[in-house]
């Protein structure tokens, strides 16, 4: 026994030597193995509810398109397209002989045909699916809306005068059809230009009913066998809480642009770990925080780190307009006290927490990300007139213009002594997140809500110094905080004065994000108006060609920045990495599931060092310039 | 006997647990205990006389019949005035000198507890001089005092517990085995000192024991019990010299005699309820002779005076 | 040797009783007995001289420096910094706060609810445990409550409680003493039920003493050393528990400085600054380890059978 | 005895039944909104987020819920999680995950079980010697210190002295040292403090210093006397130890990412996995009783004056 577990043991080093071992230089591996750190919940990709689960779907299965390495829509399972002139009717023609394959990689009944779209948004659009993302599509496809409602009333109890088999009937009526087995066709409810975009996210994925029915709704995705596969890999391995294992699919329609056959994920919880184990030459791929980076410094391993890929999640700060606070209530309806924040807050300062040498790196001054909407001549919304120079402001942080602004404030606001015109004091009850009294008197005390996590007490308390010293101690911040998975509970009834929050860009336009901006959209949670605003909005959303469209998208922007309705701070992603994996070979996009994809990725025996990253960067985006300037 | 007995049992039960499970401890006990008379309650292990004297001392409640004390009803529920005053009268001493002293109290304490609850003394110094004078009368030094049980012997301790009575100067005292836990060498120290009280304070006891041969000496009366109930009943000298039922006759052979030829011929009688022919009579308590009570059928008691069929002793 | 006999080595001792009966006792404290019994052994005394000092210095420091364990540093040079080199004895944490004045806010925190917690674990639970005890009526239903309760995962407890109510010092109070209580209840009342048919008590209901003095002093005092030993427990255990939560993140808020939120962010940085874990984890070693040590001993010496 | 054991039956399944209700009602107490990320919240309309809490079946009352979940067990189903594995069998996940924390556990027990005893009888027979003071010291230390802080020191500084791994994997035995021996720690302190203290307490005791002093070798007297009767209080705890292993341990499972028990409990409430929670309390709450149940029978055959009866064993801490 003893001698066994010896033998086996000294095996085992041995083996993890040869794999850490030298090799020669640049050769590439057919491995990759890297960690992740919450479990996929299911494989059901029409569920997806974590970034592990999307990383496994982006794999394992194909839609219509794909994003290419410079973020392009190109074709996946469809192998051309057209749309009509208003951008209202989308054809697609599939590839022909794309195969579903299992778990071990075989070969299935099934081959993808123009009916599993249609059955895949009819998945989608059944509410007793429970698919949470399908508000996202609900009104774009014809029909889609009424379908899902009629369902929900049923489902309900309602009494619509209709059973649920006549219902289900009328998805008929719903803007996607299968003319032909290799024919795909989307109706939309307007003009709708942008709508590759949509068909990168898993909401239209293609879903083989036959295969369905043959494991049962519940059952579906609940484990690898309970799953078919239409992507580069197929999942060969699912241990819950402990790795996920991808195999190339031979019988994937690309293979040839799959160079890595094997992808290889373990759990781990802790992130020092995985970068230890990287060290040890377990991993591929580590990504690292700023104290990790430090810690490196000296290290030979110094050389690898270079930084990584920023999303195009966008964090600001959001304020509350209707506050139960008094104090802050008067100030923050007024615009010279926001302006007073928005050049107070040392936005630089707080990002040294995630990235100590180039925090300035993590800085976005917008709503919409850039490099993720383009217009037709290949220019990027940001950087259209009026956001262009939002952009080039960088860090735009200045004591002196937020002592102004915050001194007209004051002047308008109090009555010269200090105390705030029009508010008396009062307990602030914004229990359970926190509960102060305030004097109606400067200093102003605001209330600044945040997650439990780590760092994001680190933020809080940075800014609450930081605002102390910007305002010569008139602004005071009350902390409060919430356990990081109810946050909810904090913004919907409105328990705060200043939080920051941050949301994914749904799809391909700015409408994703500004459309939700305005009086009473989803994401207002400062309740603030501003009709202004809402014109432009409302007038961009109804103009068709992207040009046009993005103009009047950027200057409703601008007017919502310089009234500082939202605070723009930081990028998402970002921070440190260290891989064998060759940046920039494989796909990248602002949203949808594509950009998890390892297809055409090459992986190197040893790492990447910062140098060659900085050379293959530069590559990289003369390469881009060419690719999407038509 | 013409005088007013000093306590009076008038066919006691104590039962525990309850529904089918309920165990009689006691049945139906009566007797009468005189003025300045010590009255022994002998019987075996279990054999309840141990909750006898725990339910004069109303530690234990009665399921049936009543106990007085100077004719007043002590048992049941009692004025507080009246169970005030019993405390004084009435006390115990206890089986086990190890178990019935509070090992985290000084002796001090432990003597005087009773005349704290009753606030018999004006104050700290005539508490002081009772618990002295408790303790002398026990034979304890009174810097004892100051000091805890386990510093003690199981004969000091058994003094300590005596002295804890007398403190409360009672007319009763119930003396549950009060020697069976010591060493041989001690125990006439303590029976010794037992009837010095009685004489000094004209004391009554009703004392507990299993072992005959223990009560001869200090006896007036001696009554037998058997498994809950009481089966003979006599004076002391009476009851040795003409045991008369087959129990006590049985108890008897066990005590040890301290002549070496007569302890040879010794014969230990086995005793069991199957010699009795109860079938659906049962045995009456009746006065076989004067002063003599036993328990038994009117033939049974007939056979035990002499008449036919006599067991030989 | 001689051959000669010295009579006078035989003559007959004076006997006298009182002589014997005073045995070889000096006058007897409980009190100082066990203080005695306890001063003998030279690492307890140590460790209760330690626990003392760091006691005594977790509250009064922060209440003598004014130092403000969250002042943090807007200077980012300032972040991070070794100990010593102008940072204060044990350094400065990733916010450039002074790990010197933190470490020793936490301890306070932390001594804090363990103080709180063993006095509401233990005052409840000896008094529940004496009634459970004493009134038979409610043993049934108590040994349910107890089954019941302690079947219930304590981490279910922990977790359900921190997240009902808000993470903060009361909830992790009531989280950890809504089962601590029942348990040395239980403890509590095995105890007072050998006691309770005890012949000294008895003995004590015969002389008319009240129940209350029954339990004051002829129960309570039996207690004593369970007492002092579960409370002196409680403090390491509350730590701990502490530290557990804020490794699940239902911890105190982190802006609170105790020594499990100071472990629990060392932790994140150990390889890096390993200081920021050393220093708070060795307070907490020293607090726990000396009340573990000092508890046991002193529970040792409360019991009269080692006192001689 | 027959009766007795049923009549224990009962009161365990009273018991269990309660455990599951209480926890049931307070799970109650959560809000609904834990079932959205922020991400999902914002997304949905009002009618999309309740079709959704429909689609996980909590939005029914209370009593319904419950009869569902009693109605299930009833038929030997648990049930399907709802948040933390969506819609997979309750029972398929505890299939994965039991054997990973039943294996460490076991081992951890094993060997904890075979050095903490061996620990305790040094411990006790060179008693004030040094091997007594280090182990004290150990067991103080463990016992003091709380587990985390060393479970994590020795992940990071014992794998990397001895070059083992920082994790596990299943196809590499030399990943399961470091967890295994993390495992075994707590136990070891207490198997040893536990038998140095009755071992010192037992040699005072009159028929093993009769038995020294009638010439039987020490040794033969430690393991023939003392040592045995130091098991037989052990047995009494055996059965609830192994049975609970399946519960996991939360910071070793997690630090070494071992798919076991540990952590599901915790995050499935922390997720409002209701289903999961209920189903995991339901299960760990009857494994207690019946672990105490074996024990007082085990106690009962091996301990010649303990009988089963109406009055459970008595139990102290030790």
């Amino acid at each position: 026994m003893k001698r066994a577990t010896l033998v086996a043991a000294t095996l085992a080093m041995v083996g993890l030597t040869a794999m850490a071992g030298c090799g020669a230089a640049r050769k590439s591996a057919d491995r990759y193995a890297t960690t992740y750190f919450t479990e996929a919940k299911t494989l059901n990709y029409f569920l997806l509810l974590d970034s592990t689960a999307q990383r496994v779907a982006a794999n394992t299965q194909d839609g219509l398109v794909e994003n290419d390495r410079f973020g392009r829509y190109v074709p996946s399972l469809a192998e051309s397209w057209t749309h009509n002139d208003d951008y209202t009717v989308w054809t697609f023609t599939l590839r022909q002989g794309a195969a579903w394959v299992d778990s071990a990689g075989q070969r299935t009944a099934w081959e993808v045909t123009a009916d599993d779209f249609v059955e895949g948004l009819r998945y989608v659009a059944d509410p007793a699916n429970g698919i949470k993302n399908v508000s996202t599509i609900r009104k774009v496809i014809a029909g889609l809306n009424g379908y899902y409602y009629d369902l929900l009333d049923i489902d309900e109890g309602k009494d619509i005068g209709m059973t649920r088999e006549a219902a289900e009937e009328n998805f008929r009526t719903v803007g996607v059809a299968a003319p032909d087995p290799r024919t795909v066709v989307y109706t939309l409810t307007k003009p709708t230009p942008y709508f590759l975009s949509y068909l990168v996210t898993e909401l239209f994925f293609p879903l083989e009913r036959a295969f369905l029915d043959q494991v049962g709704a519940q059952d579906f995705g609940t484990s690898r066998e309970r799953l078919i596969y239409s992507g580069a890999y197929y999942l060969a391995d699912w241990q819950r809480d402990k790795q996920i294992v991808m195999e190339k699919n031979p019988l994937y329609w690309d293979a040839a642009s799959v160079p890595v056959k094997t992808v290889s994920m373990q759990k781990v919880t802790d992130p020092a770990v995985s970068v230890e184990m990287f060290i040890r030459g377990e991993l591929s791929a580590t990504g690292l925080q700023a104290d990790q980076v430090k810690a490196l410094a000296g290290t030979p391993q110094a050389e690898f780190v270079y930084p990584a890929e920023i999303s195009s999640v966008t964090y600001w700060f959001i304020q509350n307009f209707s506050s139960d606070n008094p104090e802050f209530r008067a100030f923050v309806n007024n615009p010279d006290f926001r302006k007073a924040l928005y050049y107070g807050i040392d936005r630089v300062k707080l990002l040294s927490l995630y990235d100590p040498y180039n925090p300035a790196g993590l800085l976005r001054n917008t709503v919409v990300p850039e490099e993720t909407v383009v217009d037709e001549n290949g220019r990027d919304y940001t950087d259209y007139p009026g956001l262009a120079e939002l952009k080039a402001a960088g860090d735009y942080f200045d004591t002196d213009k937020a002592r102004s602004y915050f001194a007209k404030a004051v002047a308008a606001l109090t009555d010269g002594a200090g105390a705030i015109k029009g508010v008396s004091p009062a307990t602030v009850d914004m229990k359970p997140v926190a509960e102060f009294a305030v004097d109606g008197k400067l200093p102003l005390q605001m209330l600044y809500v945040h997650s439990n996590d780590a760092n994001d007490t680190k933020m809080a308390l940075l800014l609450q110094a930081m605002l102390e010293e910007v305002f010569q101690g008139q602004v005071k911040l009350v902390l409060g905080q919430y356990v990081d998975d109810k946050f909810n509970d904090v913004v919907e009834p409105r328990r705060f004065d200043l939080v920051y929050d941050s949301f994914r860009f749904g799809f391909g336009d700015p409408s994703a994000q500004l459309s939700r901006l305005v009086t009473d959209g989803g994401i207002n949670d400062g309740r603030y108006s501003d009709p202004e605003f809402d014109a432009l909005i409302q007038e961009a959303e109804g103009e068709n060609l992207l040009s046009e469209r993005y103009a009047l998208f950027s200057r409703a922007e601008r007017l919502f920045i310089d009234r500082v309705y939202v605070i723009p701070f930081q990028v998402g992603g970002g921070a440190y990495t260290m891989s064998k994996a060759v940046p920039f070979t494989y796909p990248r996009g602002g949203f949808g599931t594509t950009r998890f994809k390892y297809k055409g990725m090459i992986v190197e025996r040893e790492p990447v060092t910062k140098a060659r990253y900085e050379k293959l960067k530069a590559e990289f985006l003369s390469e881009m310039e060419s690719a999407t300037k038509r | 006997m013409n005088a007013e007995p000093l306590l009076s049992l008038e066919g006691i039960s104590v039962t525990f647990g309850s529904g089918r499970k309920a165990f009689r401890a006691v049945d139906g006990v009566s007797l009468e205990l005189m003025q300045g008379e010590t009255l022994s309650l002998v019987g075996e292990s279990g054999s309840g006389k141990t909750t006898v004297g725990r339910a004069v001392m109303r530690v234990l409640p009665l399921s049936a019949g009543s106990i007085r004390y100077r004719g007043e009803r002590i048992s049941g529920r009692i004025p507080a005035a009246a169970e005030r005053g019993l405390r004084q009268k009435i006390q115990m001493i206890f089986q086990d000198p190890m178990a019935s002293l509070n090992e985290r109290a000084k002796i001090d304490y432990i003597v005087s507890e009773g005349l704290a609850n009753f606030r018999l003394y004006g104050n700290e110094a005539e508490r002081r001089a009772k618990v002295e004078r408790a303790m002398e009368e026990v034979g304890l030094l009174p810097e004892f005092a100051s000091r805890f049980p386990h510093e003690f012997s199981g004969g000091q301790r058994q003094r300590i517990g005596i002295a804890r009575a007398l403190a409360m100067e009672p007319e009763l005292l119930i003396a549950d085995e009060p020697i069976s836990a010591l060493d041989v060498s001690i125990r006439a120290q303590v029976i010794n000192l037992l009837n010095k009280l009685k004489k000094d304070r004209g004391l009554s006891y009703l004392f507990i024991a299993h072992d005959l041969s223990v009560v001869r000496f200090i006896s007036d009366r001696i009554a037998v019990i058997y498994r809950g109930r009481l089966v003979e009943l006599a004076p002391a000298e009476e009851l040795f010299a003409r045991p008369l039922h087959p129990y006590t006759k049985a108890l008897l052979s066990a005590v040890p005699v301290p002549d070496p030829d007569a302890e040879r011929d010794r014969k230990i009688v086995a005793y069991s309820p199957s010699m009795h022919p109860y079938g659906d009579s049962h045995p009456t308590w009746a006065q076989a002779l004067p002063g003599h009570f036993v328990s038994g059928t009117p033939e049974e008691i007939e056979t035990w005076l002499g008449g036919p069929g006599t067991v030989p002793t | 040797m001689s051959d000669r006999i010295e009579p006078a080595l035989f003559a007959p001792a004076a006997f006298d009783a009182a002589a014997a009966e005073r045995g070889g006792y000096e006058s007897y404290s409980y009190w100082r007995s066990t203080f005695r019994t306890f001063m003998k052994s030279r690492l307890a005394v140590t460790l209760l001289l330690a626990m003392t000092a760091l006691v005594a210095f977790s509250f009064a420091y922060p209440a003598l420096s004014g130092a403000d364990p969250n002042a943090v540093a807007l200077d980012t040079e300032r972040w991070n910094l070794r100990p010593g080199s102008g940072s204060g004895p044990f350094g400065t944490d990733g916010l450039g706060r002074d790990m010197w004045a933190r470490t020793w806010h936490g301890a306070r925190t932390s001594l804090l609810l363990g103080f709180v917690i063993a006095l509401f674990d233990v005052g409840l639970g000896m008094i529940a445990g004496a009634i459970w005890g004493y009134a038979r009526r409610i043993d049934r239903f108590m040994t349910e409550l107890y089954n019941v309760v302690t079947n219930i995962p304590q981490t279910v407890v922990l977790i359900l409680l921190s997240y009902i109510l808000r993470p903060g010092f009361w909830t992790i109070v009531i989280a950890l003493c809504s089962t601590g209580w029942l348990s040395i209840a239980r403890f509590v009342r095995n105890k007072v039920i050998t006691i309770r048919d005890a012949e000294y008590n008895i003995a004590s209901r015969c002389l008319g003493t009240p129940p209350g003095r029954i339990i004051g002093r002829n129960v309570l005092p039996y207690l004593v050393s369970v007492i002092i030993m579960e409370a002196a427990l409680t403090i390491p255990y509350s730590i701990g528990a502490e530290v557990f939560l804020g490794f699940i993140g239902l911890g105190l808020p982190l802006d609170t400085v105790s020594l499990g939120n100071l472990v629990n962010l060392g932790k994140a940085n150990f390889m890096l600054y390993p200081y920021q874990l050393a220093w708070p984890t060795s307070i907490l070693a020293a607090i726990t380890v000396s009340f573990y040590i000092v508890g046991n001993k002193f529970a040792d010496a409360s019991d009269p059978r080692n006192h001689v | 005895m027959l009766r007795y054991m049923l009549k224990r039956f009962a009161q365990s399944i009273l018991t269990v039944a309660l455990v599951v209700l209480a926890v049931f009602m307070l799970l109650r107490l959560m809000p609904t909104s834990g079932y959205f990320s922020r991400e999902d919240y914002v997304t949905m309309d009002e009618a999309a987020r309740t079709a959704y809490l429909r689609t996980l079946g909590v939005l029914d009352d209370p009593f319904t819920q419950f009869g569902r979940f009693a109605s299930a067990l009833a038929g030997g189903d648990l049930g399907r999680s709802i948040t933390v594995y969506p819609r997979t069998p309750i029972t398929e996940i505890l299939a994965e995950k039991i054997p990973y924390s039943l294996w460490f556990g076991v081992a951890g027990i094993s060997v904890s079980m075979a050095l903490g005893l061996l620990l305790g009888v040094m411990m006790a027979r060179y008693k004030d010697g040094p091997t007594d003071w280090l182990g004290t010291a150990y067991v103080v230390v463990v016992r003091a210190v709380p587990s985390l802080i060393y479970l994590f020191l020795i992940q990071t500084a014992a794998s990397r002295l001895l070059g083992l791994p920082m994790i596990f994997y299943a196809d590499d035995v030399s990943s399961w040292i470091l967890p295994a021996a993390s495992m075994a720690l707590p136990g070891l302190a207490w198997y040893a403090i536990w038998l140095r203290r009755f071992m010192v307490d037992e040699e005072n005791k009159d028929y093993i210093k009769f038995a020294v002093a009638k010439g039987v070798p020490r040794g033969k007297v430690m393991t023939g006397h003392v040592l045995r009767n130091a098991i037989v209080p052990l047995v009494q705890y055996f059965p609830t130890q192994v049975l609970l292993t399946i519960t996991g341990s939360l910071i070793i499972e997690s630090i070494y990412s071992i798919p076991g028990m540990g952590g599901l409990l915790v995050y499935a409430i922390r997720q409002h996995d209701n289903t999961l929670v209920q189903a995991l309390v339901l299960i760990y709450s009857a494994l207690v009783v019946a672990g105490v149940f074996l024990g007082d029978v085990l106690m009962a055959l091996v301990d010649p004056r303990i009988k089963l009866s109406s009055a459970p064993v008595e139990r102290e801490a030790a």
